[in-house]
């Protein structure tokens, strides 16, 4: 009982981390019909952002703001700047595309991919960094026997209230409303005075953003970052997009979690080497009984 | 239309009890109709009545909730479009379903497939067999091409032509599938005048040099009541009436139901 | 109503025409002119050509979109591999076996998951891509040895007599096997199955309702493109006589997806184009260094951005080359 | 637009023939070093590079050999990849000038590569290639500076159960061909130990390499109860699995194998976790009483700042040291004379991984283990 407790704790962690990163796929997609390849490297660029700040401004910020200032601090700018990366991507490697189809842009997403992964390792090396220890809360919480640190409640906390803000705006807010229109039919949208701009404005500011703290995240919780990372975390948090129902925002959000769950469960308890077949399998089981994931539609073409 | 061309009474199509449901919606609901060999049988309501859903049954697309259909004597019911096709009907579509990046030659020739049979070893080896068969298969799309006046777009990629052109396309590549029954839907919508004069003109040749049967949904009253042997008349899902044309034209109930609808 | 008014044929373009007969008269010379590391780099691009031809089928004709089409590729050169290895079954007879091998395993695989559309087809099969790999990491059946693979296969030899083995004759086996896919290829998308696979890509709804059997056309589509990747798979593992999972990765399957899009969907000299960006600009950019990928990724962008459609389209009717050839094939049966 | 396409254009040429036009001096005894400059292993790359040419820079700067030739490293990037790796080995067989290679770290790109050298009469010497079998193909070119998976493995089984006074063993490998391969020669060299009841294999799984969260395995590693537990992969999953690890209570000692501790690994896991972990290694240059060691090391730490992270750099410049001396000594580039030579005539030549010597299959000669510890102060030292 208690390795099953911790064991879905880890998989809600690791899960959450899919889910943030899922987001920034599904908005993608919802909008463009654009598998967004590069959003794997948005997530490793603002991981290695956070790193340097923490290396750098490390004792500066810790003595002004604190522990929690500091770790903050790194957030906040990394953040910010793949916001800014995520606009010039768009602006340089998919505006110019779109007209064509998305074919192609789904090969310069490939191409942005392959750039900012081999910027990162130009710019840092291909060592792997190390967060310092030294500016990484520590405290280790036992509830009734069960093991976890405060390190993971707080980023499960941070990350569902992170989710909680996107699922208000994207399904309470007005905003919402205009992004959740364009995403089922963009000519309908535009035709009714929503600006497209603006929407590929926020969904490429948010989404980087959301993969930067999601990075600098995975950075404390793991301590360790290398350049190639992204490509597994991307190519998961693309699969818990298709398991939730592709463009469906709730669903990243759950497929994420349920993938981080299902990880450790066939870790546990059928193998640690075999468990992403397992993920697989699931994922594809799920797709043959519910074609177009969890909480796709299932509308019939209309013809 | 005279009656003398309409020799025999054998029905070549018949639906009975024909029901779909979507979700909580009743979409078309014990439908009953029989179309006669060698005659244009046109369904005609207002939007939402459920004529289009009764042709994705007929062809294959919905499988229905109850009922069945029945043609020339074969339950048809729940078959695959592409059994359907074989069996011998052959559609077109509402909102041109063209293929668009391919040439007009080759959209007809599509329609050719389920009347060949070359696989996939006589293919890679170019037996004289295949040969023979692209022979036909392209004698008979130039064939149908030229029917439809298209001739001149042969090579021309299908999206390059004018909407007027794209129908025409269509109804060709469905003939290339040497269908028994034609089910137009709409065929006229978006067409001007001298278009859908030209397109009652091809309907009415067709029918008559051509062992053929004609299903037609239809918006534009002057090619219902032109070309039309009888009419059946929709009304959310059921069919509230069903005649000849000035019969049809002058029944009270269609009026109320579907003319007396553009008094608003 | 009849207008008996055919368009004029195009007639081939000057360069096209050179192109046509200088290009293969290029690919025999090429080999006497340059030293075995340029051979190699002829046989990889060959490779490059064969899968590329394979995943063209499924990606370029049908438009299914198939990222995980590097899973087939590894279940031939295993099955070469492992057959050669344990069993000592000639190289050159597991060639048809391993496209049976592979053709099998996409039946098998793909036939639940055929209806699933677009993107969520893509997943599932980046999913049977990287089950395939993990199943060989973790030596699947104590077969496949884990990460570090099987090594030891034979070279291919006709009846013991005359063996391949050097890098001019891998370079000879595979372009001869990749012009007889190419003419393969031609005459498939001159059939009524190719254009029942056009059909498909450009509507689904309506190929079904002009008579074409959708599942069956798409299952068709998968099972050839994995017999040609398998076929790749037999020559590369007799080639580096060892197959190890590195080689299969899901960066291999987006390589294959972007030779097609590169090249041009559907259109065989795009996909020779295609594979050649993807094997030869590796190799002429080493000087680069650590730089070569971060200029690869940029180019790679820059040619979606100035040809979206691809480096030669596919031209349809009037006189593409495939067409030509048909053509003059024609011409000799008189 | 239009411009920025030409400005492209020109500037890949000229990028592409920048490199062929440097000036030939007095012509320098060309090494070849292939390694994976890009890919996944790229750090494994990067550091075995800088240990060829601050090797090479060693000797220039003494005079070089052959009476003044200066040593010139020719890098080829194998990307980590086997079908890269054997367009790699092509390449620099194709180059009359380059008489030997270096050449590579991970078995499964080197099997290929290898090939290649040996079908083409060049010598090379792997630095990161482990797999027992390489050295058992009967090959005349092929020698190895690294050691073989199952001498680290006998090595553990004489060694570590005694020191721990342990009889319940965990064995965890990464799945990497070198992981995975040490880890199973481990279990062959406790198999007769296993078989008289001294000790008991409590845990054996593996790990995905490039994960980030191991808790699961660890989960089943605590609930087996090991009392010494190895780890066969490398250093940057060895820190998240000792820090996951004593985060959910594994209390019994972890054993590294040689690619698991480093710097790095304490920097990574933090002095409280790391200190008290334990490796099997071969010396590291920082306790080799040889001249060689600390020169190179001094000369290493002097460039980057720091000694290399990984041990495998450090063996890629001893082979580049003893193609070095063979040339030196025998004054030949002919191949045939310098695996001749490296196989009769090389033994106990001072490197900076100890003396050298290659047996008959070109296997190392004698590659000596201890147990390393990381003290207080988070340096590595060998455990008393």
């Amino acid at each position: 009982m208690r390795v099953a407790v911790e064991q879905i704790i880890n998989g809600l962690t690791i899960g959450s981390f899919y889910a943030l990163i899922a987001l920034g796929y599904s908005m993608v997609y919802g909008i463009l019909k654009l598998i967004n390849f590069v959003h794997g490297d948005f997530f490793t660029l603002g991981s290695y952002l956070g790193y340097t700040i923490l290396i750098f401004a490390a004792a500066f910020i810790t003595a002004h703001f604190g522990l929690w200032g500091g770790i903050v601090c790194a957030m906040l700018v990394a953040a910010l700047c793949l916001a800014l990366t995520g606009l010039v991507v768009e602006r340089i490697a998919y505006r110019p595309i779109y007209p064509a189809g998305r074919l192609p842009a789904v090969v310069s997403a490939l191409g942005a991919s392959i750039v900012l992964q081999n910027a990162i390792m130009v710019i840092w090396g291909p060592r792997y960094q190390a967060y310092p220890a030294p500016m990484i809360p520590n405290l280790h919480l036992l509830f009734f026997g069960i093991n976890i640190t405060l390190l993971q409640v707080v980023i499960l906390v941070f990350s569902f209230v992170l989710m909680g803000i996107l699922y208000y705006i994207i399904q309470k807010t007005l905003f919402g409303a205009s992004v959740r229109a364009m995403a089922l039919d963009r000519d309908t949208a535009s035709l009714m005075g929503i600006d497209f701009n603006r929407v590929i404005l926020f969904i490429f500011t948010l989404g980087p953003a959301l993969g930067a703290v999601t990075g600098v995240m995975v950075g404390m919780y793991y301590r360790q970052i290398s350049f190639t990372m992204g490509w597994n975390y991307g190519l998961k948090a693309f699969t818990a997009t298709i398991l939730g129902g592709i463009g469906n925002i709730p669903g990243a959000m759950f497929g994420g979690l349920l993938l981080g769950v299902l990880e450790m469960l066939g870790a546990a308890y059928i193998s640690a080497a075999w468990k992403d077949v397992f993920v697989f399998i699931i994922l594809i089981l799920v797709l043959i009984f519910r074609p177009t994931g969890i909480f796709g539609e299932t509308t019939a073409e209309k013809v | 239309m005279t009656d003398e061309r309409r020799t025999t009474h054998d029905v070549v199509l018949e639906t009975k009890k024909l029901t779909k449901i979507f979700g909580g919606l009743t979409a078309v609901a014990d439908f009953d109709a029989d179309v006669r060999a060698g005659e244009i049988y046109s369904l005609i309501g207002p939007n939402g009545a459920g004529k289009t859903t009764v042709f994705n049954v007929v062809t294959g697309i919905y499988r229905p909730d109850h009922g069945n259909v029945i043609f020339k004597g074969a339950d048809i019911t729940g078959k695959k479009p592409h059994e359907i096709v074989r069996f011998g009907i052959a559609r077109t579509f509402q909102n041109i379903r063209i293929f668009p990046h391919m040439t007009c030659l080759e959209n007809i020739m599509a329609g050719q497939h389920c009347r060949t049979s070359a696989g996939l070893w006589s293919t890679l080896f170019a037996t004289p067999q295949k040969h023979r068969e692209e022979e036909k298969i392209r004698e008979t799309a130039e064939r149908r091409i030229r029917q439809v006046g298209l001739a001149r777009f042969r090579d021309e990629l299908a999206r390059n032509i004018s909407y007027g052109s794209q129908r025409m396309l269509e109804i060709a590549r469905a003939l290339a599938t040497e269908p028994a029954l034609l089910v137009l839907d709409e065929p006229s919508s978006g067409l001007n005048a001298g278009e859908t004069d030209a397109l009652m003109k091809f309907l009415r040749e067709l029918i008559a040099n051509e062992n053929l049967t004609i299903l037609l949904i239809e918006h534009d009253m002057n090619v219902v009541m032109g070309i039309s042997d009888r009419v059946a008349v929709m009304d959310e899902g059921r069919k509230i009436a069903e005649g000849r044309p000035e019969e049809i034209y002058n029944d009270p109930r269609v009026i109320e139901a579907y003319l007396g609808s553009e008094d608003d | 109503m009849d207008d008996s008014n055919p368009s004029p044929v195009r007639r081939l373009h000057l360069y096209e025409t050179i192109l046509l007969f200088a290009v293969p008269v290029l690919f025999v010379v090429y080999p006497f002119a340059v030293n075995d590391y340029y051979i190699d780099i002829g046989f990889y691009f060959g490779i490059y050509a064969l899968l590329g031809l394979s995943l063209n089928i499924v990606l370029g004709e049908v438009g299914l979109f198939d990222l995980g089409h590097a899973g087939f590729y590894a279940i031939g050169a295993y099955t070469t591999a492992i057959l050669n290895t344990k069993l000592g079954v000639p190289v050159i007879i597991l060639i048809p076996v391993s496209a049976l091998a592979a053709a099998l395993f996409a039946y098998i695989v793909c036939s639940p998951i055929i209806h699933l559309r677009g993107d969520y087809l893509c997943v599932v099969t980046i999913g049977m891509g990287e089950i395939v790999r993990l199943a060989l990491i973790n030596n699947f059946l104590g077969l496949t040895g884990g990460p570090n693979g099987v090594y030891n296969i034979d070279f291919p030899s006709f009846g013991g007599s005359f063996v391949i083995d050097s890098s001019i004759e891998y370079y000879f086996l595979i372009w001869i096997i990749v012009g007889v896919s190419i003419v393969g290829l031609i005459r498939l998308q001159h059939s009524r199955i190719g254009r029942a696979w056009n059909c498909i890509r450009e509507d689904e709804v309506a190929a079904g309702t002009t008579g074409i059997d959708v599942r069956y056309y798409k299952l068709l589509a998968f099972v050839l493109g994995a017999a040609l990747a398998g076929v790749a798979g037999n020559i590369y593992a007799s080639k580096l006589m060892a197959v190890s999972p590195e080689s299969f990765t899901f960066w291999e399957s987006c390589m294959m997806f972007c030779i097609i899009l590169i090249g041009g969907m559907g259109s065989i000299p795009g996909v020779l184009i295609g594979a050649a960006f993807i094997s030869l600009f590796p190799e002429i950019f080493r000087p680069f260094a650590m730089y070569r990928m971060l200029v690869f990724g940029v180019v790679m962008i820059l040619m979606m951005m100035f040809r979206p459609g691809g480096a030669w389209p596919r031209r349809r009717g009037g006189a593409d080359l495939p067409s030509l050839f048909s053509r003059m094939r024609k011409s000799h049966d008189g | 637009m239009k411009t920025l396409k030409y400005l492209f254009l020109v500037s890949l040429l000229v990028a592409v023939f920048i490199p062929a036009s440097s000036m030939a001096a007095k012509a320098p005894v060309v090494i070849g070093l292939q390694g994976p400059i890009t890919g996944p292993w790229a750090y494994e790359g990067e550091m075995a590079k800088q240990s060829c040419e601050i090797a090479a820079k060693l000797i220039n700067d003494k005079g070089g050999i052959l009476g003044g030739r200066m040593i010139e490293l020719r890098v080829v990037d194998d990307a980590g990849e086997p079908k890269t790796g054997a367009l790699a080995a092509q390449k620099l067989v194709g180059q009359k000038e380059v008489v030997a290679v270096v050449s590579t770290y991970g078995s499964s790109v080197c099997e290929p590569a290898s090939n290649i050298y040996e079908k083409y009469k060049k010598v090379n010497i792997g630095y990161g290639v482990t797999a027992v079998r390489l050295t058992q193909r009967d090959f005349k070119y092929f020698f190895r500076t690294c050691g073989r998976d199952d001498s680290q493995g006998k090595f553990f089984a004489d060694n570590v159960p005694a020191k721990f006074n342990a009889k319940k063993i965990a064995i965890m490998h990464d799945n990497t061909a070198f992981g995975k391969g040490l880890a199973e020669d481990t279990e062959r060299a406790l198999k007769p130990m296993v078989d008289a009841g001294k000790v008991q294999i409590v845990y054996y799984d593996a790990i995905t390499p490039g994960e980030k969260d191991f808790r699961v395995s660890l989960t089943k590693l605590r609930e087996a109860k090991p009392e010494v537990w190895y780890y066969t992969g490398y250093y940057a999953e060895a820190a998240l699995l000792v820090s996951q690890a004593r985060e959910i209570g594994v209390t019994c000692p972890f054993v590294g194998g040689n690619a698991a501790i480093n710097n790095e690994f304490v920097k990574i896991a933090g002095l409280d976790v790391a200190k008290g972990c334990y490796m099997t290694n071969e010396p590291l240059p920082a306790d080799l009483p040889y001249d060689k060691a600390k020169e190179f090391l001094n000369a290493y730490k002097a460039k980057y700042g720091d000694i290399p992270s990984s041990p495998w750099p450090i063996y890629a410049a001893d082979a580049l040291n003893i193609i070095a001396y063979t040339v030196d000594k025998t004054g030949s580039m002919d191949a045939d004379k310098l695996a001749g030579y490296l196989r009769k005539d090389v033994d106990g030549v001072p490197g900076i991984t100890g003396p050298i010597g290659f047996t008959d299959q070109g296997d190392r000669e004698g590659v000596p283990f201890y147990i390393y510890v990381v003290d207080e102060k988070g340096n590595i030292v060998i455990s008393k």
